[in-house]
């Protein structure tokens, strides 16, 4: 039977390159692969660009990553947030650029990428600032503007019941930008809270089909970063 | 200041009033803030099903104290509970929901709103802030009914209804309806149209207040 | 609670009116609406516009509406197969217009639709006899066709179970086309064989979540076309 | 006929031929035909994992007489199983997989096939055909690597291998290797190069029954 278990976060993100681009799954911290995330400080892999909805709280998780100096440049939609506080210092700084991406479009920029679609039209931005330079078109009367698919070299993934070919299910809204990325990127690792056995996740109830998963790593009590912020813990 | 605040509906009330539009069996997403109390006023005989767009169909309210799950939350990163029938799914069929015209209804905030339903109320445009915009813009672009709660004016008393908007847009002709602490004000092809005062609030205070021009109450309401 | 439940399958689809664009869910009988198709049937709609993977088999179902001449056009991948009998015979007398689609393409043009994508660009058909008078685009060095989303006034759909909300499952490889056309029709119809109590799909588990779904008549021993083949009956 | 039929491999023997060119942990897709015997042949110490485009990773083989379930079915409307570890999806996943570029073989049949790799498999182009197209297209398109298994000629001796198909194209450059009756050969930039003859065939035979050069064996091989 094939098994795409690794034993280590160390292992799971051991290839990721100087220069990777990196989608990271979560929304805050539903559903962000920390574990993951704090391997990558450790490996040290420079001149990142990171796809995530937000750029991280406190001085954990995605936030430690920019901190470290790794990240180049950040695709997102929410920047700011309360306990957001490293990227906005290097952002004004100017020592990481921005592309800002509504929500609904980065959503839908990773569903085409791993869907090979190249690019699709929506009518949001029409309008707006963030349309600017942006080619529309009209159709059946109404304004929409162009967009691109987003793909990764690699996505970081946090899963709640992996089997050890790749099938995977989340936890409530932990699941958000996870199965998308899981499809838009050459090589997805993903931390799993729980190991299960093949067969054991009812092909009705599969989220994420095996086809999109390579490696998995087992982080059974994954940190919970609400807690680390209140403590105001850091990373490494 | 030549327009001192008045107070008119508190926040509760405007989020009532609120309510009190939004048809029965509505799917409903309420933006981040004073928007949120609109759920606390659903009427009698009628039910709403929430949509937030972080990947919950059917969100109900804040757990009790110690029952949050940090996986169960809305799209302002709040713990919320679940409601029977309710649904979880990625963020690729929720924002398909949003920008495929399937929910009825959004209520946001507002920094500006313009006499052409023009919104602002992602960013001040100010030169050191850090854009961000989340799910504004698809809401704004993809949600049949527009709903804006919104104080009247600034806390310096500066209108935020207006001819044009001086902040950058959030999405262009799309506000519906207007539910200020002074007025509910429709937002006609013809520009502001009273609809409501609040109590011991006059016409020509909001007038005042109101950087456009602002009609009458409709003679058959 | 929000019930959306009819008491007939007569009651589903009397809406449906001369010249509506309707989607029918399955692949094959695979999720075939057999029961909503039959009554739509009885209800007597004409000029209607029909979006489905196939054209029916035998004489019920799909077939049968087409047979008593009530579909304009047929949008379709495949409407060729081996009990395929009534469709080829109108079509070649020009009694009925056909526009063909690749069933990725298909499935694609009706997510669109119900995901307010107006269109997209595709790698399918490309160099093909089906991309002609179709805009063509080069994106990073390869070529794509536009194609457009898909709506429909109407789905008839047939899921496994529903809440009265209208929650949906399906059953194994029913489910095909049948959660795309719950997103892409003004009204959706389904026909499920076993209602449950609301809160009885995990909300993990839902397919079709309760938004896409308009009306819901239970059938809970439908018809299996390929018996009705097999003994040549037909419909009415 | 000046080209009589030559016998070469079984169909059998060729699904065995092109399975066993199919890396460890493929995930494959089986056109509907000859290539679906590929399956009975996986090589021992390999698995490969089979998408059906109708939905279902992880199908198995066909159900004991009396076991089939209407639902449960392939592409080509037959009934199949699934194996443990499989996952059910809508088309639109499931066409995400293969536009998208998951699949990584995709065993089909063909009527032509050129020597720049153009396939012709959906559409004799005859006048009072129904077009049928299903989903070779959008296969051919994303699927990165497509076999092609096929009798070398047709039934009454007229190649199959060809220098431009006379028959409507299925998708343009996008055959890896065929595997014959007769032979294997590999589409390379430079036209069809013999890879493997089948036993008590020549290379003479082979070249005379395809309507395209055909360049001999690497050296190396």
């Amino acid at each position: 039977m094939i098994d795409k278990q690794v034993k280590s976060t160390a292992q799971a993100v051991a290839d990721i390159c100087d220069g990777a681009h990196v989608m990271i799954g979560g929304f805050g911290e539903a559903g962000s692969p920390t574990e993951l995330i704090h391997a990558l400080i450790d490996q040290g892999a420079k001149d990142l660009t990171i796809i995530n909805n937000n750029t991280g709280n406190g001085e954990i998780g995605l936030a430690a990553l920019i901190g470290n100096g790794q990240v180049k440049k950040m695709i997102c939609s929410y920047p700011r947030f309360s306990h957001s506080k490293i990227f906005p210092k290097l952002y004004r700084a100017g020592k990481i650029e921005l592309e800002l991406v509504p929500q609904g479009t980065l959503a839908e920029r990773i569903r085409a990428g791993g869907a090979g679609i190249p690019a699709f039209y929506t009518a949001t931005t029409v309008g707006t600032q963030l349309a600017t330079g942006k080619e529309t078109r009209t159709i059946e009367g109404r304004d929409y503007v162009l967009e691109y698919g987003l793909k990764a070299d690699f996505a970081l993934i946090k899963c709640e019941h992996a089997d050890p070919t790749g099938n995977l299910t989340y936890n409530k809204t932990a699941r958000n930008f996870n199965p998308l990325m899981c499809m838009a990127a050459k090589l997805t690792i993903v931390q799993a809270r729980n190991m299960v056995e093949v067969g054991a996740i009812d092909p009705e109830h599969v989220i994420t089909p095996n086809i999109f998963v390579d490696l998995i790593v087992e982080v059974s009590d994954p940190l919970i970063e609400a807690q680390m912020i209140a403590q105001n813990e850091h990373y490494p | 200041m030549s327009n001192p605040q008045l107070t008119g509906w508190s926040r509760e009330q405007m989020a009532q009033l609120a309510a009190s539009d939004i048809p029965d069996r509505s799917y409903v997403n309420l933006g981040i803030g004073m928007p949120e109390l609109v759920a606390k006023y659903v009427p009698k005989g009628r039910e709403f099903i929430y949509h937030t767009e972080n990947g919950l169909l059917g969100m109900g309210p804040a757990p009790e104290l110690g029952d949050e799950d940090p996986e169960l939350i809305n799209a302002g990163k709040k713990p919320v509970t679940t409601n029977p029938g309710a649904s979880f799914f990625h963020h690729g069929d929720s924002f398909a929901m949003i920008r495929g015209g399937h929910i009825d209804i959004c209520v946001l905030g507002a920094m500006q709103v313009s006499q052409h339903g023009d919104l602002a109320n992602w960013s001040t445009g100010a030169p050191d802030a850090i854009p961000a915009v989340g799910g504004a813009m698809d809401l704004i672009a993809g949600v049949k009914t527009i709903f804006v709660i919104t104080q009247h004016t600034t806390k310096d008393g500066t209108p935020k209804l207006v001819e044009q908007c001086t902040y950058p847009l959030t999405g262009k002709q799309v506000v519906t309806k207007i539910y200020s602490n002074l007025a509910i004000i429709d937002v006609t092809s013809k520009g502001f149209q009273l609809s409501q005062l609040a109590p011991g609030i006059t016409f020509q205070q909001v007038a005042d207040r109101t950087d456009a021009p602002l009609m009458p109450q409709k003679l058959e309401q």
